[in-house]
């Protein structure tokens, strides 16, 4: 049963990162050409791109603003699914209801950005083999890098992977935290208060409240460490990154375990009206 | 006075598919109609170009001898889901906004209602269940003194008791002169209170006669109208 | 009270109040803003790092305030704009006895004047926040007093040149927001009505394909400005913002791309009026409340 | 043969308000049992917690003697309003659906109802009227081979012919042993296929019976259930 439902969310929420990836591609193509039927150039930079190159552009930068949006769908698309009440009267315990929900974002987040590479590299093939001036740039560009590939970049890559899957994961349920604790809290109180923006005012307060343990957690947990962020950029040895990795670890098993309590105690799906 | 609701010709077609064809219709004042018909056949859509919700039909419709939208919406009471309101307002808030919007709003026939069905005006619309928010629309729609109401399936989730003591009491609640068509699936629970049955059956209006006549034929009006799909089963 | 003015202050009621919650977010996030970014957390307790400005707590709060003014007006647009949808879409604002030309006018008035309420909500803020700091803070004081007093600085020629663009600036503004409103409901409107007609297989791809349209047809316009249509909607908003922030310093001068801002005005004037028509006649005679389930 | 539902002490609380106070239930294999009350007495609430939805309530609930969620609901058939589905979704995705995800959902079970309901596969949830969208409802809860089948208001939209069919076919739907637990506000309609009767008030149950005992002293179960209420309002 476990497989099956997450076979079947997996399918529902790739149909929304297709859907995603649709737009992206055909935003990227209308874009090149009308900007080229229109002013016959694309400005970036210092000097005009041809055609395929600034194609190319298009895609890697529209390819950031639609994970941004992908991520955004996929936390809406959690939130739906956990009080959905076809899905919830499933014969399957709650705690793998929750697991499955979130794992198959992650992953479709996967999905996405394996579909997203090779879009980016199909693109960038194009513009090497149809764009002799950009041909010629990226040959003497890679001539001069000394870029020499070893196993210690690798690893190094591989990691900050790793942490970038946590911290999508981290984002995920930091967000069911939020709705499930105001959920919980809002079935607590006499059902006269129970009103729009009272929500809002215990969100922002269990904001504050997320904010402040996560400082704390960060504290206790190892006192030489300042940002992750700044090891994740420009990382040198792959040990650098185990500190993070470990913390990122702990806070989702951490959360993990909250949001499953909280999912099992409280949560319901919607009445029918 | 003429007659209340003249409807003459109308056609109506949605998405490639026509719904209502050639009806024709007219109701005259201070009855009672029952709006009969299968799941599917166009009553509700009836209704709502009646009340002019719905646009671009054929054919034309007055009421009170009015054809213009405007006028029509002034005669006319429709239950309304409440869709408009948003789910924490509370009971008071809604009728404070009929008391502003609607002139012919009468507060303590509301009050008076409300009393009746048993609802407190502090309940917020979230914390309602269906069968209580059905009643508040009832209450809703004869706390306003027009000439015309349309129910559309107003009864469904209330209780037994309750529904009877509505259906007993409906005719207290509406002006001698004003006209009342409800549109309903439980034919034996309103058909004590009916004078007249439209029953509506192939997008067009197959039968328009009174009560009496049925009873007349000494059959109940549950009989007459389940008689008439009998043929087609078979 | 005529009918049309009893419905537009219940429309206004109900904008205002969600208008209400969206101000008390911005007050709380220019809070929040300032607060992290003035002081930083060493060895479990706050401190403040001097780095960043002298000025006190207050100063900052009100620049940080202005700044998610335009954020936070671009949200109440939106918002308000998809709840005068709900309005339009709901069958008990349409049972209301007024014809539905009025009714649409109504909405949409009352959208536009819950705007200018929030602009007047965000002056007055403003104003708080700048007289709080001159009292607070004395070396904002000292700013203030020498940037009044001495005729050459930039703030007296507040009256001239630079009048103009802001008072420009402003009726652009209003323009944009009506335009805003007008397409989100010109979007709405069309869409449904022509859903009406289709076979209801086809409903949903139709709506996918509107929707793409419509953000090919955004990127389009954000992304070539220098080509003469788009620059008509692009160039109001460029000229919003650089008059704007033009006052506090940095102000752009603009070079050769400077089109008449009398012509933009004009056909942004146009372009309201067209779609207020055609948003009128569409929800008059193709768009209908929906259905109650 | 034990008891299929046991519910011992049961209270639930929601907002701080009581809804369900000390609920003592227990229904035998086999039975098609109406659960009766007024409108937010309670019925729907205490039909989520016995499929597992509703949490945090206080007292025990078993289905064959087993409390965990996953297998209750492996063994209950809830009539879902559907409302997890988007409304562009065409029924024969539904159908995918369910015979996907649900081992006992019988696909060839599903196809005899279809067409006794005359329920056309490839419209889409927004085009059915709400009589229609009902009918698929009870089609696909009876496609299950569940122990327990638990309607809540299952025909309030469904035209009186479609109704009587419905439940005078009933009894063929389900095995010999599963048991029904129906709420509905039209007593009178489902009177003739009951077993027993739990009648709920004031936030517990107030009196559960055979209605063969209700039957002896020559009542309807209908006048039963109204003198419940009778002393109450006078």
């Amino acid at each position: 049963m476990f497989g099956r439902l997450f076979a079947t969310l997996f399918t529902r929420k790739i149909k929304k990162a297709n859907y995603v990836l649709l737009v992206q591609l055909i935003a990227a193509i209308a874009i090149t050409v009308l900007s080229f039927t229109t002013s016959g150039h694309v400005y970036f930079g210092r000097q005009d791109l041809g055609v395929f190159p600034s194609f190319f552009m298009f895609v890697l930068f529209f390819s950031f603003i639609a994970a941004l949006a992908l991520y955004c769908i996929t936390c809406n698309e959690n939130e739906a699914i956990n009080v959905n009440q076809s899905l919830r009267l499933l014969p399957i315990s709650d705690s793998k209801y929750y697991l499955d929900n979130i794992f198959t974002s992650i992953a479709t987040l996967a999905y996405f950005a394996c579909i997203e590479a090779i879009g980016i590299g199909i693109s960038f093939l194009l513009a090497f083999q149809f764009d002799g001036t950009f041909h010629s740039e990226v040959m003497t560009s890679y001539e001069k890098s000394s870029f020499v590939f070893n196993v210690e970049d690798f690893i190094v890559v591989i990691q900050s992977l790793i942490l970038l899957v946590l911290f999508c994961l981290l984002f995920y349920l930091m967000l069911s935290f939020l709705n499930f604790s105001s959920q919980a809290i809002i079935s607590f109180l006499p059902g006269s208060i129970k009103n729009k923006s009272l929500l809002g005012f215990i969100r922002v307060f269990l904001v504050f409240i997320l904010i402040w343990a996560l400082v704390k957690g960060i504290q206790a947990l190892t006192p030489i460490f300042d940002a992750p962020f700044a090891v994740f950029f420009q990382s040198t040895s792959s040990n650098d990154l185990l500190e993070p990795i470990s913390i990122f670890i702990c806070f989702d098993l951490l959360f993990i375990a909250i949001n499953l309590f909280l999912f099992n105690q409280y949560i319901e799906p919607k009445e029918k009206k | 006075m003429g007659n209340l609701l003249e409807i003459k010709d109308l056609t109506y077609r949605k998405n490639q598919k026509t719904i209502l064809n050639n009806v024709n219709l007219t109701l005259g004042p201070g009855k009672i109609v029952a709006l009969l018909g299968e799941n599917g056949a166009g009553k509700t859509t009836l209704m709502r170009i009646i009340d002019s919700m719905a646009k671009n039909y054929h054919g034309t419709v007055m009421v009170a001898g009015e054809d213009n939208e405007v006028e029509r919406k002034k005669h006319i009471s429709f239950t309304d889901n409440l869709s408009g309101f948003s789910e924490n307002t509370k009971v008071e808030q809604i009728s404070k906004f009929y008391e502003v919007i609607y002139q012919d709003f009468d507060v303590n026939e509301f009050e008076q209602l409300r009393g009746f069905m048993k609802i407190d005006s502090e309940i917020r619309l979230s914390e309602m269940s269906k069968g209580m928010r059905e009643k508040l629309v009832i209450a809703l729609t004869f706390s306003r003194k027009v000439d015309l109401y349309l129910l559309d399936e107003p009864f469904s989730g209330i209780d037994a008791m309750a529904r009877k003591k509505i259906i007993n009491s409906i005719i207290l609640w509406k002006a001698k002169e004003s006209t009342i068509l409800v549109s309903d699936h439980f034919v034996n629970e309103i058909s004590s209170m009916l004078d007249e049955v439209v029953i509506i059956r192939d997008h067009t209006v197959y039968e328009h006669l009174s009560a009496d006549d049925i009873r007349a034929k000494n059959q109940s009006i549950e009989e007459y109208y389940e008689g008439l799909y009998q043929e087609e089963e078979e | 009270m005529s009918l049309f003015n009893c419905c537009f202050t219940e429309l206004f009621k109900l904008k205002t109040k969600k208008l209400n919650t969206l101000m008390l977010f911005q007050i709380l996030t220019s809070m929040a803003i300032t607060f992290f970014s003035l002081y930083k957390f060493e060895n479990n307790h706050f401190i403040r790092n001097t780095y960043v400005n002298d000025f006190n707590f207050i100063t900052n709060w009100m620049t940080s305030f202005f700044f998610l003014v335009l954020a936070f007006g671009f949200i109440a647009v939106c918002l308000i704009a998809i709840f005068a949808q709900r309005v339009n879409r709901s069958q008990t604002w349409r049972l209301i006895p007024m014809s539905s030309t009025n009714l649409y006018l109504d909405n949409t008035l009352s959208s536009f004047v819950s705007i200018v309420y929030l602009g007047i909500l965000d002056v007055i803020g403003l104003l708080l926040l700048f007289g709080m700091s001159v009292l607070t803070d004395s070396r904002f004081k000292k700013n203030v007093i020498t940037g009044f007093s001495s005729p050459s600085n930039a703030m007296s020629q507040l009256f001239n040149e630079r009048a103009f663009k802001i008072w420009g600036s402003i009726l652009l503004l209003i323009l944009i927001t009506l335009f805003v409103f007008f397409v989100v409901d010109f979007l709405n409107f069309s869409s449904r009505a022509i859903l009406e007609f289709l076979p209801t297989t086809s409903g949903q791809a139709f709506l996918r394909v509107i929707f793409i349209i419509v953000i090919v047809v955004a990127c389009w316009v954000a992304f070539s400005a220098n080509n003469f249509l788009a620059s008509l909607i692009a160039f109001p908003i460029d000229f919003v913002f650089s008059s704007v922030l033009g006052i506090f310093g940095g102000y752009r001068e603009y070079n050769d791309r400077y089109v008449n801002f009398g012509i933009s005005l004009i056909i942004m004037l146009v372009f309201d009026i067209f779609l207020l028509i055609a948003n009128t006649l569409i929800f008059n005679y193709f768009f209908e409340a929906r259905e109650k389930k | 043969m034990s008891n299929l539902l046991e519910i011992e002490n049961l209270t639930y609380r929601k907002n701080l308000k009581v809804i369900l106070k000390d609920i003592n239930l227990n229904l035998k294999h086999g039975k098609i049992v109406a659960l009766l009350g007024e409108n937010g007495a309670g019925k729907t609430t205490l039909m989520r917690i016995i499929a597992g939805i509703n949490k945090n309530f206080r007292g025990m609930v078993a289905i064959d003697g087993v409390q965990s969620v996953a297998d209750r609901k492996r063994v209950i058939s809830f009539s879902d309003s559907l409302s997890g589905f988007k409304e562009s979704t065409k029924v024969a995705k539904i159908i995918n659906f369910y015979e996907y995800l649900y081992d006992d959902f019988d696909k060839n079970k599903f196809k005899q109802l279809q067409k006794f309901m005359r329920l056309n596969e490839n419209l889409r949830l927004s085009e059915m009227s709400k009589g229609m969208r009902e009918k698929l409802i009870i089609a696909l809860t009876f496609s299950r081979q569940a122990e327990l089948y638990l309607l809540d208001e299952p025909f309030s939209g469904i035209d009186a012919m479609a109704r009587k069919k419905i439940i005078s076919s009933i009894i063929l739907w389900k095995a010999d042993e599963a048991t029904i637990l129906i709420s509905d506000h039209f007593v009178n309609e489902i009177a003739s296929m009951l077993d027993e009767v739990v009648v709920v008030k004031d936030k517990t149950i107030y009196c559960h019976k055979s209605t063969e005992e209700i039957r002896e002293n020559n009542q309807s179960i209908e006048e039963f259930y109204e003198n419940i209420y009778g002393e109450g309002d006078e």
